[in-house]
């Protein structure tokens, strides 16, 4: 019988911290996923019963292929976050993947900004991180209620770069949204050479917008309720634009991270 | 995994290493888990439900969760016929096991075209036809509850379909009893059931149905009792070998269904949850043959029946 | 708990507290959680299943826990009606709430007699007729499944029973809608809804079902989706008020279903592992007017219907 | 509004241990069911989840009224039981009760007899450990598949007694069965006041033989299937004769333990 490629993995939780006001980082030992995309995402099993049944998409935060371990950043915002939060070191956990198709042009020269509202920094930061060991040049713009509701700057500073942020609150950076951030950026001359946003989505509307008026780019790395992960049952289907006509695109196959311009995010 | 000779069987001309079939609508057309599982694991492997013309499926949110269960409301998006034949077709030997075509119309003439079609297709099998598709409005649902209807739809696949005949029956049929010995008297070959149940799940924050389509399709182990028991009732009624499928999840789910009266047994939303499943279910099965002490599992089809 | 204005309602005559009904079944005659529970808690109890004789119920093994559900065979264990009359009537006063009788009969005129000796118990302030449980054999069941034969039942009782008048329905029925409109040509005042969903489970070990009575009615959070599915169709279909219920434990399965339709709602199978569930929904429904700034929870009746 | 008695208690986990193998003992504060009887038994949340949708029944094992704390005795058999098992000391469990009728005349003053097959001896040892600490008479026949399978004798000599032990490979006292030792028991001149027993349904069957052959009141406790604990539901409905017919009795509410005359048991 032929050798098939590992989808199932049983992964030691080696460390757990909560670096945000509700948002849980995981490492873990997982050298087969280690050599993930930034973008890509696992599919993770948070109890033991068939209630909660569904396994939770969740990005691959950060990457260690030499170590062998990743890292998730997981926002407690349900019940299955909630029982993955309460799991400790020592722990195994449950994974599917890598899933889906990450941010593209990561290797690329030209300038790349990233976007980044809330929790949805989680696999932009991977990019980010990629880039920056790559001495590729990329500014970082992240937004978020609070300071205390974000990883503290230092967090940032370990893999070598700042992010310009805004708060809701002007608690850290700029007072108000990520997306005011990216208009003033763009107002600039020198624009970047490709964006790559994630967020919720009143942050991706006013991306898109920004991004199109601006010809610049645009990735976007989408979110949708999942069933299978991997493109068999259909359920995470969202519309995009293909050759003028509107058609249901997987966002745990043929994303999550999609076309800026295929995306049906304010028309 | 290795073939064991007392998992084989023959249903009704489907030559399977075992009695485990991904349920239609739940294993895409057998390869978006390829990478990663063996298809061979399976006896046979059903395909997304299709249609003559490609359907583009239901808006978004198509999919939510409930207390051991899953609601789903795809609206059989497939890319039709024309497509599968050209497409798809021919990469199906690729997957080394059977594979079964699951067809859906809003006519008893789109079945019978359907099929027709299909029974010139080598690859495939068995044609299984959905009359219970709760997500289509002017769907399949309505030939699925009235026996007399039942029965001529089935009748009229029959004439042109010469392979092994699977009707897939649903609970929204008040008696399915009756809607079985209806399918059986058509012609068909093997029944399997259940289909999902018509569920909704409403959002209290935005006061709207949560789904895009209002209803959708309750699977998963939820509904394992009820599946149970319509397996138990539909082979009182019918001599016809069945499918048995709904919430199962490991091999003692599947030994339910089969010491209910099911040759066979499906899989279907235990594959988002475990995705070698197939094999875990196998090894149960060989397990249990093993501390009973028997030569094949077909001895236990129905045992429960007393 | 305070009786809070925003929850009470006058249910077709039936004045509740709150719109929260202990579900017939789950909660004996009223008393079994007397030394802990405030009946007050409830907008009312609905007693355990009468018949005019008594009947000893179904031999154990009587229950089997599923995935997110519970299976129950009890078989309509209880004492008669005389018992009733003679031993429990006297002491309803006691739950300070209005008590709602559950009966079932195996004709016609069964029922008829019951109505007519219960329209003479100023106690009870409704009469629920069960003409849908899945657990007499020649019980109720066959009542509940054909349109006719539900409006004549009804008619019957109605002409003898002047309360308020509850039908309770089932999805054994094809077609939940057309049984509904039945019960209300027949002269129905209020529908209450779903009762349990008929299934089974079989121990693969004995190799028998477990239940003693082969199969049960399947309730809990596993059918809370197709209750609610039922309630939504229920609703588009007649303009009785509606007594949803079918899995619900907390406040937002509640509010689903009366925000698919239903007047009020029930409580069963929830109470076995929460046995304060009345107060503790009570108290979220009242969060939720605060949150939304309502004035009274019946301006949430279907309110997700659009 | 009248004030209610307890019912729902959420109680801190002191200390967990397992005394046997799969035994795991539970001490537990719990002040309000410190007063239950010898027989009483708790209905308890196993997870946090809809599946497994019901509480267990289980036992008091131990009550020690002064101190407002009771043990808990569970094996696991099950996944309640081992979902029961993972919870460590400083979480709280979710309690209902006390509920059930216990052991009657546990105070009188003729000897007792207490029969108990493995984990049957849960609520058998709360009840000898009160004779005990009243200074009544009693004896205590144990049984079991194995030494390892049963607490060390220790656990019987802290609180003041030794159990007649019998076990089927004979790794502790004598090889064979509980109800050996109560055969040749009551074949001795000096019988028992009267039986209470606990235990698995074919030891209740040869129990209840001898005991009504030597014609010595006994009592069991049975085991059911349980919904609501409370005797609303009647779900947990064994048979018993009443006045000559067989009637159904909530094992929960009318019982766990039963008359030995009104069970349907060895007919
Ligand atoms: C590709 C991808 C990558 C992701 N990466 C991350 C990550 O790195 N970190 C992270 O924290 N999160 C990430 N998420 C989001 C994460 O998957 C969800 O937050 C998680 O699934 C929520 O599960 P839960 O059980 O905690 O919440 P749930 O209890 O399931 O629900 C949370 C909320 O969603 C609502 N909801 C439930 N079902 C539906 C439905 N069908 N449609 C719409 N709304 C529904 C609920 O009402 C509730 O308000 C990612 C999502 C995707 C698709
Ligand atoms: C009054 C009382 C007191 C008890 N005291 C104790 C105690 O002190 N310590 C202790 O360890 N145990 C005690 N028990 C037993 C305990 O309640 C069970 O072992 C426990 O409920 C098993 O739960 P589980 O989830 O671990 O097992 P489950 O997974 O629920 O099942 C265990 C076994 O029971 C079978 N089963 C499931 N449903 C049924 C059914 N409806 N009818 C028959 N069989 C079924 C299963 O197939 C399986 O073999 C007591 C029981 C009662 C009634
Ligand atoms: C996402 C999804 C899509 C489905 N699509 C189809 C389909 O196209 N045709 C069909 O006959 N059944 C379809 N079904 C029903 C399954 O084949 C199966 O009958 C049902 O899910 C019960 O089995 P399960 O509980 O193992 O999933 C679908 C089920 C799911 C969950
Ligand atoms: C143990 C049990 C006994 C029941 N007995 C009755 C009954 O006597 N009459 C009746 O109309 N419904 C009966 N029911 C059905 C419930 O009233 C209710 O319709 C069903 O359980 C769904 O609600 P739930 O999921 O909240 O339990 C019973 C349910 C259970 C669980
Ligand atoms: S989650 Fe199944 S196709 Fe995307
Ligand atoms: S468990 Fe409900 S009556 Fe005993």
């Amino acid at each position: 019988m032929e050798r098939k490629a590992e989808i199932a993995h049983r992964c030691l939780l080696l460390d757990k911290s909560e670096i945000a006001r509700g948002w849980h980082l995981f490492e873990l030992e997982a050298p087969l996923l280690a050599c993930a995309e930034p973008g890509q995402f696992v599919h993770l099993r948070t109890g033991c019963s068939s209630d909660p049944l569904l396994r939770r998409p969740i990005s691959i935060h950060y990457a260690d292929a030499a170590a062998g371990r990743i890292r998730l950043l997981v926002q407690v915002s349900g019940r299955g976050t909630a029982l993955l939060a309460r799991s400790s070191p020592g722990e195994e956990l449950d994974l599917l993947g890598p899933f889906g198709r990450g941010f593209p042009f990561l290797d690329e020269a030209a300038p790349a900004l990233f976007v980044a509202g809330g929790i949805g920094m989680a696999p932009l930061f991977f990019a980010a991180a990629q880039r920056q060991r790559a001495g590729l040049p990329f500014e970082f713009i992240l937004g978020g209620r609070s300071s205390a509701f974000l990883p503290p700057e230092e967090y940032f500073l370990d893999h070598g770069f700042a992010p310009l942020t805004a708060t809701e609150d002007g608690s850290r950076g700029l007072r108000g949204l990520a997306t005011a951030l990216l208009e003033k950026r763009l107002a600039e001359a020198n624009r970047p050479g490709r964006i790559h946003a994630c967020g919720p989505m009143p942050m991706l509307t006013r991306v898109v917008e920004l991004a199109r008026a601006a010809g610049v780019p645009l990735h976007l790395s989408l979110e949708s309720r999942m069933a299978c992960g991997v493109g068999a049952c259909l359920g995470c289907a969202v519309p995009v634009k293909v050759q003028g006509n509107i058609e249901y695109r997987r966002v745990c196959r043929d994303g999550p991270v999609f076309d800026g311009e295929a995306v049906c995010i304010g028309n | 995994m290795e073939t064991d000779p007392r998992l084989a069987l023959d249903l009704a001309g489907i030559k399977m290493r075992n009695p485990l079939i991904a349920a239609s609508g739940c294993y895409g057309f057998g390869f978006d888990y390829l990478p990663w599982v063996d298809p061979r694991d399976w006896g046979a492997i059903a395909l997304k439900g299709m249609t003559l013309k490609p359907r583009a499926g239901n808006p978004p949110p198509r999919l939510a969760e409930t207390p051991s269960g899953l609601l789903n409301a795809i609206g059989l998006q497939n890319p039709g016929i024309d497509y599968f034949l050209e497409a798809i077709r021919p990469r199906l030997g690729e997957l080394g096991c059977p594979v079964i075509a699951n067809i859906a119309g809003e006519s008893v003439e789109e079945y019978r075209e359907l099929a027709a079609i299909l029974d010139r297709v080598a690859e495939v099998s068995a044609v299984e036809i959905n009359i219970s598709c709760p997500n289509v409005r002017r769907g399949g649902i309505s030939f699925g509850q009235d026996p007399a209807t039942v029965e001529k739809l089935v009748g009229a696949v029959r004439r042109v379909y010469r392979g092994p005949l699977i009707v897939k029956l649903s609970l929204e049929a008040g008696d399915i009893a009756a809607v079985a010995r209806a399918a059986e008297s058509g012609g068909a070959d093997i029944l399997s059931l259940i289909n999902t149940l018509k569920g909704m799940v409403i959002d209290v924050h935005s006061r709207r149905p949560l789904l895009g389509n209002i209803t959708g399709g309750l699977s998963g182990p939820a509904i394992r009792p009820v599946a149970v028991r319509a397996v138990w009732e539909v082979a009182g009624a019918v001599s016809l070998p069945l499918i048995g499928m709904g919430g199962i999840a490991s091999a003692e789910d599947a030994l339910q269904f089969i010491l209910a009266g099911a040759a066979a047994v499906a899989v279907g939303t235990a594959n988002f949850v475990h995705p070698h499943v197939a094999r875990e279910i196998c090894r149960g099965l060989q397990r249990y043959l093993d501390e009973q002490g028997m030569g094949h599992y077909s001895e236990l089809i129905g045992a429960a029946r007393g």
